[in-house]
């Protein structure tokens, strides 16, 4: 069932945000770093726990038998939600999580060596550039890197002559959680795939924005995490095509992941459970489903004209104050309702203080990207990022509280 | 009837203690030998298919498990022996028939195994309302399936 | 405060003890595989969801500085229930992912080699045992076993001669999880400690029963999973000495445990922030937190007289049962209330599918011990597991459900 | 005063604009020079202590950060100037004096630091109460405490 969208209706539905902040409504702006939780993915994961909560995969019993049938039903929902098969979703702790258990499977595995490359760019997120450095390190390969450009968008220019035969892995972020812009996913998947190399896409801060197939659009692997798509935390998923996934060995092991074990050796279960050793996040997974089918159920072609007008009204105010300088300002890219910028003279933990003190809440400092900071001439930016629950009042409250910050700390004004 | 006593009928105890086709016979021309292990509860099956033009001409296995599996394997190579006549049931007759076993079973209760097609192991229908045990009852009809695709 | 133990008191706060199955009532004796939660619990984690959401070490606005005290208050207690600092304790997805990061982190550290040995029990959950298995096959080392005899107990003559100038790391659990039988740390501590090898317990059994005092064991590292002791899914503690987690590198890395990024090197954290790379299942800290203020709470040492008079009736009541074999079958040792066995005649899904039909819930298969239960000659057998929350009628309950088991399934009883 | 004018008082908007101590001098025969910094902000410090007979002779630093990392290490500055003199403060003041400041600032708005004693940091009173910015108002008086460990 699909409803009208009425973003006053879907407010109605995260009790958070009655929260008050010093006097002042709670604008939450910070949903790039975690998504707030709709009554829906609360009242599902309570649910479980109070009426059917046991060990999935384990037992016999009734409860047993109808928490793994949630439990995998989950998983059934989660592949929908990306246009997948189940079998090919891999519950993780988190993107990080699956991110590292790609590297990592891919270390183990060897399947890299002396005078190979990964390729990233220079706008990940800290999650998709360390654990490919531990991997170059650990193999020998070389770590490159896709430069940004002044406005933000990758340099395809410098993509081209970066990937080629020696080009192992391309990992990529869809949507930049610093810069908001869309990446171009199919141009980057032919240039890998031309040359044989593998790619990852971290879709993080796609998810909960944009409408997602993933086998459709080329990559190998990918992975989100389920508490900035209006889930828990402690989940996350990786999506990864059969093939690619049966060649991958486990990165973690122990129970549920194995067919035979003996005192010195184990064999193990195809996927996805053979990367699913341990108790799995069980509550987590109901929850994470709920709140895919809790934002399926939204109208989400009017969700999206939505965010839209929020990223312009957001990005076009900002542009309007004097001082500020935005991170990636471009009208030329696809992009998502997140911005990052700098005032000048005022350090961005002295913004996000004066605007908490407006009730609205932004997130300061590098965002787990200080290579991209570094690269801006930065080392800490404000970013605000808007949801589907954020309203064009918000936004202007938030654009108003930016105005005043400069004239608070006393910098002077640019001429 | 509870809902144990029909998950474990009298003719499930009763071939899961004689158990029929327990005890593998020597592999002829095409035969296939198939190990199939439920990872859960550790129950497994080794069951050799050997087919003779086209037919499945003999079925015989050997394993451990709980009376659900051990049954259904019994059951299998009942029904293969009656429907199959001397000769042995055909090919895309016992494919089918195994398809149909296990859309009933995953039917959640919804879909009856019919007796006239299933003989003795229609009596487990009843497992199909029990998600953990489809697996056990599956156990050595999906062997069967593997022999058949190899054999 | 602590409140009289009233076991009758201790259900009500179980929600899900209310349940029914087959129109019996739940007997939930499966604690073991997982535990069930106090309101206490779900209402610690929805409270946070509502009103205090928000990422933690990441931001400066009121949320998330509320979100970061909950989130480090939730290690002070973890810590406190141990006896440790708050600094010697790693967030985990569980006890698996505690264990494999141990592992893992031991193998990128080069710190074993071959010739090195690597010790064991037979009596280890997968989760304890393949990890180093795969850490052995890595690095060359062996990897050995103390035998367990049949009553269940470690061969310790065995241990000593095991345990010797090239073990590097002896791994064992405080409980088995099917013999249910607490094993000598002290003595198992003090053979390591005389070679210099490293130890490593797993708690995940002894946590939700007894009094753990970690630094005082003696052992270097040891881990448990929230979700066995009363807390959410998607949550564990990895505990370890200073100088021991010093000495660690990371295992997975991302963000929130890094000081300085560059695009080709990263700098890390000292610990326990070196070991948590990305977005930490926070509301599960809060609820895992809230589980051992729950427990603390308690009457503890009338709460494990209880649990011990469960402990003998429930041995003691399947011992008088024919054609019953205990696994693990002592009196020399202490104990908790966890007993695995075999029904002569009878499969273990089979006797766990009866019992599931008069309400009782319990574990049938190999527990993730395939290697004990080949040692006893099994492939599988049956667990009852019991919790702060179970009766000596639910007990009876089990005890009169087993005793009807064989002549269901018409097993003979031997002479 | 509402909680953000109590945080950014106007004596900590002039220190952070006229920072005390800002840039190093060179360093003496009993130096140390000490980097910190918070990992979360990017505030970062170089700070350098030179002691003589036991007195902190002189403290000088570089860094960027928040107003409030900055106004801290110049009130800090201040504050050994004038409590020194012209011989330096005896390193155990030094020593209790920061060991105050951070049992004030950790003090959830519990312990005000009073002016007698902190001088202008004394205006850092507000920042106990916010969590999130303790480490920021620490950062310059942590980093001496290292110097003075190590000059
Ligand atoms: C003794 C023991 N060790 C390790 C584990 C693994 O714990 P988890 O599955 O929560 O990671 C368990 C439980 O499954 C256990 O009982
Ligand atoms: C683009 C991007 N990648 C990866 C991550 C890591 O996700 P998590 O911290 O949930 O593992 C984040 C968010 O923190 C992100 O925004």
């Amino acid at each position: 069932m699909t409803l009208p969208f009425d973003v006053d209706v879907v407010r109605a539905d995260f009790p958070i945000l009655e929260t008050e902040v010093d006097g002042h409504p709670l604008v939450y702006l910070d949903s790039g770093a975690t998504s707030q939780k709709p009554r829906a993915v609360l009242d599902a994961e309570r649910d479980f726990l109070s009426r059917a909560n046991a060990a999935v995969h384990r037992g016999a019993h009734t409860l047993a038998a109808e928490a793994t049938e949630l439990f995998e039903d989950a998983r059934v929902t989660v592949a929908e939600f990306v246009g997948a098969e189940p079998e090919q979703i891999v519950w993780a702790s988190g993107a990080t999580g699956g991110l590292n258990l790609v590297a990592g499977s891919l270390g183990y595995a060897g399947r890299l060596r002396e005078g190979d490359e990964i390729v990233v760019t220079e706008a990940e997120h800290h999650a998709n550039l360390i654990p490919w450095q531990e991997l170059a390190r650990r193999t020998g390969a070389r770590l490159r890197h896709i430069p940004v450009r002044e406005d933000g968008t990758l340099d395809m220019d410098a993509a081209d002559s970066l990937i080629g035969a020696r080009t192992k892995v391309l990992a990529f972020p869809h949507v930049s959680n610093v810069l908001g812009i869309v990446n171009p996913v199919a141009d980057l998947v032919a240039r890998a795939q031309a040359v044989g190399a593998l790619t990852v896409l971290d879709a993080c801060q796609s998810a909960p924005h944009l409408a997602l197939d993933l086998p459709a659009s080329g990559v190998d692997l990918a992975v989100f995490s389920g508490h900035k798509v209006y889930g828990p935390y402690g989940i996350g998923a990786l999506w990864g095509r059969d093939e690619v996934l049966d060649a991958l060995p486990p990165f973690t092991t122990g129970g549920s992941m194995i067919t035979t074990v003996t005192l010195d050796e184990a064999e193990y279960l195809p996927p996805p459970q053979r990367f699913e050793a341990g108790t799995q996040p069980v509550s987590q997974a109901v929850g994470f489903a709920a709140a895919l089918r809790w934002l399926g159920a939204q109208d989400l072609a009017a969700a999206h004209a939505h965010e839209a007008a929020l990223e312009r009204r957001m990005r076009e105010g900002l542009r309007s104050i004097p001082g500020i300088r935005l991170l990636g300002d471009t009208d030329a890219a696809e992009r998502v309702a997140l911005q990052a910028f700098a005032v000048e003279g005022v350090h961005a933990h002295d913004v996000g203080q004066f605007l908490d003190s407006r009730g609205v809440a932004v997130r300061v400092g590098h965002h787990c990207a200080q290579p991209l900071h570094r690269r801006f001439g930065l080392t800490a930016s404000v970013r605000a990022s808007a949801a589907i629950h954020t309203t064009a009042d918000e936004v202007d409250t938030f654009l108003d509280a930016v105005s005043g910050v400069r004239s608070f700390f006393g910098a002077e004004v640019a001429a | 009837m509870s809902g144990l006593d029909a998950l474990y009928q009298e003719l499930i105890l009763d071939h899961a203690k004689n158990r029929r086709g327990f005890g593998l016979d020597e592999p002829g021309a095409h035969s296939a030998t198939v190990h199939q292990r439920n990872p859960i509860c550790g129950d497994e099956i080794t069951l050799r298919v050997t087919t003779e033009d086209d037919r499945v001409a003999s079925v015989t296995w050997e394993g451990a498990g709980c009376s659900i599996s051990q049954a259904s394997a019994s059951m299998l190579v009942a029904l293969l022996r009656e429907d199959g006549g001397d000769d042995g049931m055909p090919l895309p007759d016992a494919q089918a028939l195994i398809e149909r076993f296990r859309e009933a079973l995953r039917s959640r209760g919804k879909i009856p195994l019919d007796e006239e097609t299933f003989g003795d192991a229609s009596a487990l229908s009843g497992v199909s309302k029990y998600t953990a045990r489809v697996k056990c009852a599956m156990l050595a009809w999906v062997a069967l399936e593997e022999g058949l695709r190899q054999a």
